[in-house]
């Protein structure tokens, strides 16, 4: 029995194991250097990602007294959450290093975040959810005010730290309303209890707490201000993991919490979410046009993207909660190369704030600009790219699901989108490069062709895949068409 | 009615912790301490459910959160010696750079 | 109604009253060291308030570990970073009505759901059952046995708080000696043993004799 | 070799060269380039013109799959081609103008470092066109669509270290999003109703569509109505119809005149093409006709104005074109398919030769385009004029010329259309005629005629173009002119085009052109000295030459020499104040009216820079509300925790 829940944690497992070999590195073997904490984190979260992928760990079931469920979806979102880490790791080192910011306990925070999302991905009852978001939220707030000379890093850790508590605080009080209502903390037996009691004002109580803890998380409007002061804020290197891997787990919480265990409330929630997605589509979108500095205006596009995603999902119902896994996922490696571009050309000793620092960037570097304009055309959802294809399946559930003024409106505010997007390209492309500096000179430094290698891969695969979208595709279909609970 | 009594008791600390979270603004060593109240009123609040049910993972619940809130203070506090150390001032007004 | 009854009504009012009473104090107190010592003493009465609902353990735990460790963390702090603790709270006043609004606009929604449900009892209504209430070992079997899985993430947020706080507040200072776990493990006997003689050759004169 | 490998070789063989000229332009040097796509664009033309007469010869379409696209479960999605005459005739239309093109950049463009990156761009374009042509579901010919838009945005920008290149083409990138949005929206709503994207499943549907209303309510909207207009929107921002036209004067910006011709002559008749492709749909809908009939007819005479004041020659012949994919657009929604389809071969012809020569006189001239700086040109470049003057003739639809035949054809149609708004669209296109006729001869006579205006040392430089230059001029005006008397019978005269387009119900016989369906070609150019729209033309090109050749020389050496008929020439002069302030200066009012009130104003200022100045605006409004502060951040959020709280309560 235990040794069957073992194998059932084999990813959660491995990682927690990875973590620790991280930090015995640091104090046992100081002189060894970062590097090998580095290359630890990335061996482990390989090893991971192979098991999972070659279907070795997380047999279908529930396991753990209820506690960790697996099933295909979980397994994708691991897989997804841990290829997006690998990335992370791979994108940050150059700029860790140049900036001499790199230290084993980065690793250790990285590889627990990753540890948290893959608690969230299966998590079968409230308890390891809540146990889980908490694990990846504490080790991002501690990334994100790493680099303790960098004042706004320790503001826009504070200020996500004060805000992400009181959003789990919320969380935490949705959960003793369906405790009370269910006497178990297990998704199964709280949706059991829920669909016995329709309408009763502690499920509609606990769906309005839980939806706001959920759109904070996933940083909906109007509970998204954390998202572009965190983007701004935080050492490049961190963002990069902020933008990409916790979404993973934002959307397995909506699944598991909102589409698995609330379902039955999914009336109730419906409209809410679709008032914050349609909030998220205008003020994000908006709000990114006006932004000079990149990573602000990547952090408001997030906040427009969440509104695609929660456009699906509010749908109810497995083909828009699939839209939406699907859209988190291409999302996710979008944003990896558009970080991960950014993160690579500081690695270069270029400044990547502003969209002037990043003017003439095409001719500096041909590649890097490619694969960033790779990034953004999918982003912008432009065909053939993958984002394209995203875009294109929340549109038709939404339009099959016959509400067209949604859809229109979400397609204006794609325009808008375009528009911000290919500003940062105009200037990549069409802009003088900025004047040469002082500093010009000294920063013509390579950056290491693993990395660029892997950022070529990404970049060009969201243009593969968007050639090839069936694959993913399916993926999807059929992780979500045997969920358990 | 003891459950009523104890789940209103936690609502009313609930809601005086968060609302003390937006009154407050001077000093962010209070907000920490609304966090702190607020997980406390939900403690009570799971153990009043824990009691009504006559079950243990009310309780057990509340050792999780009482672990997590610990974890939480820790890095709370870290951030804001950080933050201490960056500004000399723990001042929630001036902690306004990142807008717009 | 019996006179037990009596008493326990009474103790949880009285308790429950100095509860949201010191939690307020929390919110409006001017001096932060107060509003943490309010702080403890709503923590004190809601460990009361549990130990009246059967939850004996937890109580104690409360206030002996998190108590005793946290909020002396939080004090301690509080006093370390020696805040100017005079400080006018600027804007409070003007902010304060909105807040009691917002407050008691949300006590009263969920107290609404909490009479709603109470109303709706005899539905689903599951037996309460004070006698069979936990002891410390029946809390420890769940802790260590079914839920192990939660068990174990806990100890990882631990250990992350653990690093973070290290992480984010240890400095290096120059000149101040502490323990290298990595030099000491990489300590060979060669060199943690030097033998000194305390006579080289060539000084002058071992013992005394000479002359 | 069976068609569906010469449809094949058709697509490839440009895409291949385009990768390889791209690609490997290192490897294939300049030479390289050039020979290698014009063997290749060659090569699809001749297999086009084989494709033609295969299916000359077999009318049904012919449909096949290469490759299927997948998208497991309802949505499915192919690659594959729909071959019938109309998409054949675009196939040698587009791959003979390419072709041209092609050639022609080799001397145009011989000294630009971009050498082989442009010519791999134009067989991209080539390909991308080719895939529009030929698709077989609406999901490839979006591709297609994509493709040919972003060849265009890199040729727009293909200089872009000028800024203004650099702010045109993003111009154009914009709002043909626009359209490509409303695209698809379009294409949504067709699939949520079909389920599916092949044109062949769209059109059994058709009908059904026609009566089925939208969101399954009972609102006033059809299905058909809803798709059509949706994919209008789409195909008048690629055609640059009224609003969505701004792009195509400022993407001019391009090397002249390569990508003015490829933007002018063959990308922008996508839009006409998918409006033709898709004409069972469209006359299911009543409404969505109407719109395309007035958008048209309204682009077709007001964008003409426009080319009156113009100086830049460019700018001139782009508003031309504009305004003559307002006929073609006419002819579509009168539910003439064959005339507009008629129109834009004709006018792929005529337009390219007028680019051409432009292009050659803008070569001579040192890169000047400011026809003001012109003048006389006939006497230094003889092949250039004639040719460029061939073109103008069938521009203006002079009878006999190519322009004639199409144009008139659309004319006649529309004024017998049964199609609600008929008779204003009717007005409207028969005043484009006169000022059609105006802006072109006020070119010709600008540029060739009168005297020369440039400085000395150009004017000692001016020579003929060279052989790789004139050779496609003389070959593009020979279908100018002749075109028009070869295909007249077959493509107006019922067979060529029977069965591929949609009919209106009623059976209105608007596929032909006068009730005899036996008329011949030179009957239909003796029928035309007794229609208006020839005198219309006359008077215009009078009015040219009055205004822009015969008056500015003459007061001068009138008033001087003959001090007692001056009062007689005043008199006369008084008529031709008259032709001024009435036609060429009201023209010239309208124009510039239109230009800075209109065109300016309205669509740049309203709708471009208004709806970004609307966006700014409302971005500015809410960005305060992200001040920085901690307590305004946890405010909203708990306001948002009450509000949906005590939404969730009250409901």
């Amino acid at each position: 029995m235990l040794s069957r829940d073992i194998w059932a944690a084999g990813s959660e497992i491995l990682i927690g194991a990875g973590s620790i070999l991280v930090l015995l590195f640091e104090v046992l073997a100081r002189r060894a250097r970062p590097v090998w904490a580095y290359r630890t984190a990335l061996v482990s979260v390989a090893v991971t990602v192979f098991l999972l992928a070659a279907g070795s760990l997380g047999r279908s079931g529930v396991f753990w007294h209820g506690g960790l469920v697996n099933d295909p979806l979980s397994r994708l979102l691991d897989i997804a959450a841990g290829v997006a880490t690998f990335l992370v790791l791979v994108y940050s080192r150059p700029q860790l290093v140049r900036h001499g910011l790199e230290r084993a306990e980065h690793y250790f925070l990285v590889l627990t975040t990753l540890l948290g999302v893959l608690v969230v991905d299966s998590g079968g009852s409230l308890l390891t959810l809540y146990l889980g978001l908490e694990l990846l939220a504490l080790s991002l707030y501690a990334l994100i005010a790493i680099d303790r000379r960098r004042p706004l890093g320790a503001e826009a850790a504070m200020k996500y730290f004060v805000l992400g508590a009181m959003a789990s605080a919320l969380l935490l009080y949705a959960f003793t309303f369906l405790y009370g209502l269910a006497g178990s903390f297990r998704l199964s037996v709280v949706a059991r209890a829920l669909a016995a009691h329709p309408g009763s004002p502690l499920t509609l109580a606990a769906v309005a707490f839980v939806v706001v803890a959920l759109a904070f998380k996933f940083g909906a409007v109007p509970l998204h201000f954390w998202v572009p002061d965190v983007y701004e804020g935080a050492p490049t290197a961190v963002t990069l993991l902020v933008g990409t891997v916790p979404e993973i787990a934002s959307i397995a919480l909506f699944m598991r919490l909102l589409g698995l265990g609330l379902g039955a409330a999914s009336g109730d929630w419906g409209v809410l979410l679709m008032v914050a997605s349609l909030l998220s589509l205008l003020v994000g979108n908006l709000l990114a046009v006006v932004q000079l500095n990149v990573r602000r205006l990547l952090g408001y596009s997030a906040v427009g993207h969440v509104g695609f995603i929660l456009l699906a999902f509010q749908l109810g119902g497995r083909g828009g909660e699939t839209a939406a896994v699907y859209y988190t996922i291409v999302y996710v490696f979008m944003s990896a190369a558009a970080f991960g571009g950014l993160t690579l050309l500081e690695a270069r000793g270029e400044k990547s704030t502003t969209l002037e620092d990043l003017s003439g960037l095409a001719r500096r570097d041909p590649w890097m600009a490619f694969f960033l304009l790779c990034a953004l055309f999918s982003l912008a959802g432009v065909p053939p790219f993958l984002g394209f294809w995203a875009k294109l399946i929340v549109l038709r559930r939404v339009i099959m699901a016959h509400e067209t003024g949604l859809a229109i409106f979400a397609v204006v505010m794609a325009v808008v989108a375009a528009y911000y997007y290919l500003r940062v390209v105009k200037s990549m492309y069409f802009d003088p490069p900025p004047a040469p500096g002082g500093d010009g000179a000294a920063a013509a430094a390579p950056v290491p062709v693993f990395s660029r290698v892997w950022l070529g891969i990404n970049a060009l695969g969201l243009l593969v895949l968007g050639i090839l979208p069936e694959g993913l595709w399916s993926a999807c279909r059929m992780a979500m068409s045997h969920l358990l609970r | 009615m003891p459950l009523f009594d104890d789940l209103a008791v936690s609502a009313v600390v609930f809601a005086i912790a968060l609302a003390g979270m937006f009154v407050n603004r001077k000093n962010l060593v209070v907000l920490l301490m609304c966090i702190e109240l607020m997980l406390l009123a939900v403690n009570t609040s799971f153990v009043a459910w824990s009691a009504w049910w006559g079950g243990l993972s009310g309780q057990v619940a509340v050792f999780f959160v009482l672990t997590v809130a610990a974890a939480e203070a820790a890095i709370g506090l870290a951030l804001l010696v950080v933050v201490f150390r960056n500004k000399r001032s723990v001042d929630v007004d001036t902690i306004d750079t990142l807008k717009g | 109604m019996t006179a037990a009854h009596l008493l326990v009504e009474g103790v949880f009012g009285f308790f429950a009253t100095v509860l949201v009473i010191s939690a307020l104090g929390v919110v409006v107190a001017r001096n932060p060291v107060h509003a943490a010592l309010f702080l403890i003493l709503s923590f004190f009465n809601a460990a009361v308030l549990w130990v009246l609902l059967g939850a004996e353990f937890l109580g104690i735990v409360l206030v002996l570990v998190y108590v005793g460790a946290v909020m002396v963390l939080l004090l301690f702090v509080v006093m370390m970073l020696d805040i100017d603790l005079v400080v006018i709270r600027r804007g409070f006043v003007r902010h304060a009505p909105l807040a009691a609004v917002v407050a008691l606009l949300l006590a009263f929604e969920i107290g609404y759901v909490f009479w709603a449900r109470h109303l709706g009892l005899v539905s689903l209504a599951p037996p309460l059952r004070p006698g069979t209430l936990p002891n410390t070992r029946a809390l420890g079997l769940r802790l260590y046995r079914d839920d192990l899985y939660p068990f174990e993430i806990a100890g990882f947020l631990l250990l992350v708080g653990v690093v973070a706080a290290i992480v984010l507040t240890l400095t290096h200072r120059e000149g101040v000696r502490r323990q290298d776990p990595s030099a000491q493990v990489r300590v060979e006997p060669a060199r943690r043993i030097r033998l000194v003689d305390p006579f080289p050759k060539g000084t002058p004169g071992k013992g005394g004799e000479g002359g | 070799m069976s068609l569906d490998d010469l449809v094949l070789g058709v697509l490839l063989l440009p895409l291949a060269a385009a990768l390889i000229a791209g690609l490997g332009r290192n490897l294939v040097g300049r030479t390289g380039a050039h020979v290698l796509t014009i063997l290749a664009v060659a090569l699809a033309f001749l297999a086009s013109a084989l494709i033609l007469r295969r299916v000359l010869a077999d009318p049904r379409p012919h449909v096949f799959t290469f490759y299927t696209w997948m998208m497991s479960g309802g949505a499915r999605f192919a690659v594959g081609a729909w071959i019938d005459r109309l998409s054949a005739l675009m196939m040698v239309v587009v791959t003979f103008v390419s072709l041209a093109v092609h050639v022609y950049t080799i001397g145009y463009m011989h000294d630009d470092p971009g050498y082989a990156r442009f010519f791999s761009y134009l067989s991209l374009f080539t390909f991308a066109m080719l895939l529009l042509v030929v698709a077989n579901n609406l999901l490839e010919l979006f591709a297609g669509w994509e493709g040919v838009g972003l060849v265009s945005y890199l040729l727009i920008g293909f200089w872009f270290e000028r800024p203004s290149a650099s702010r045109a083409a993003v111009k154009a990138f914009l709002l043909n999003r626009v359209g490509d949005l409303a695209f698809l929206l379009g294409m949504a709503v067709l699939f949520a109703a079909v389920h599916t994207l092949s044109f062949r499943a769209i059109f059994a549907a058709a009908p059904v569509l026609g009566r089925t209303p939208i969101l399954g309510g009972s609102g006033g909207m059809t299905v058909a109505t809803a798709a059509a207009l949706l994919l209008f929107v789409g195909a008048s921002a690629k055609s640059a119809q009224i609003p969505l036209h701004a792009w195509l004067p400022d993407s001019m910006e391009g090397p002249t005149p390569i990508s003015a011709l490829i933007h002018a002559a063959t990308m922008v008749t996508a839009g006409i093409y998918l409006v033709a492709r898709l004409s069972p749909l469209y006359v299911q809908s009543a409404t969505a006709l109407s719109v395309v009939l007035l958008i048209g007819a309204l682009t077709a005479f007001f964008m003409g104005l426009l080319g009156i004041v113009a100086t830049d020659i460019k700018r001139v012949i782009a508003y031309s074109t504009i305004s003559q994919l307002g006929y073609m657009c006419a002819g579509l929604g009168a539910g003439a398919f064959a005339a507009g389809i008629f129109h834009l071969v004709t006018h792929a012809f005529f337009k390219a030769l007028l680019f051409l020569g432009a292009g050659s006189v803008i070569l001579a001239m040192h890169h000047e385009q400011d026809m003001r700086k012109m003048g006389g040109l006939r006497r230094f470049m003889p092949v250039t004029y004639i040719t460029f003057l061939v073109g103008s003739f069938a521009l203006v639809a002079f009878p006999g010329f190519s322009g004639f035949f199409s144009k008139d054809a659309i004319i006649d149609a529309v004024g017998r259309s049964p199609v609600a708004g008929a008779s204003l669209a009717h007005l409207l296109l028969l005043g484009g005629v006169f000022v059609t006729a105006l802006y072109t001869f006020r070119m010709v006579f600008l540029v060739f005629h009168g005297e020369p205006r440039m400085d000395e040392h150009t004017r000692a430089h001016l020579h003929e173009s060279p052989l790789v230059v004139t050779l496609p001029l003389v070959a593009l005006a020979i279908p100018a002119l002749a075109a028009g008397w070869v295909m007249f019978r077959p493509l107006l005269g019922g067979s060529f085009f029977a069965g591929v387009f949609g009919r209106l119900p009623h059976g209105h016989p608007l596929g032909f052109v006068s009730r005899n369906p036996h008329l011949t070609p030179l009957a239909f150019v003796a029928g035309a000295f007794s229609e208006p729209s020839f005198w219309l033309m006359i008077a215009g090109i009078a009015t040219a030459w009055y205004g822009y050749l015969y008056r500015p020389a003459f007061p001068a050496r009138a008033a001087a020499a003959f001090h007692g008929l001056y009062r007689l020439f005043v008199q006369k002069y008084y008529v031709d104040v008259f032709y001024e302030v009435i036609c060429a200066r009201a023209g010239w009012l309208v124009g510039r009216g239109l230009s800075t009130g209109g065109d300016r104003l309205l669509i740049d200022g309203g709708l471009v820079n208004g709806s970004a100045r609307l966006v700014g605006a409302m971005a500015r409004r809410l960005r305060p509300v992200q001040n920085g502060r901690l307590y305004r951040y946890a405010f909203v959020m708990i306001a948002a925790l009450v509000a949906v709280l005590g939404y969730a309560l009250l409901t």
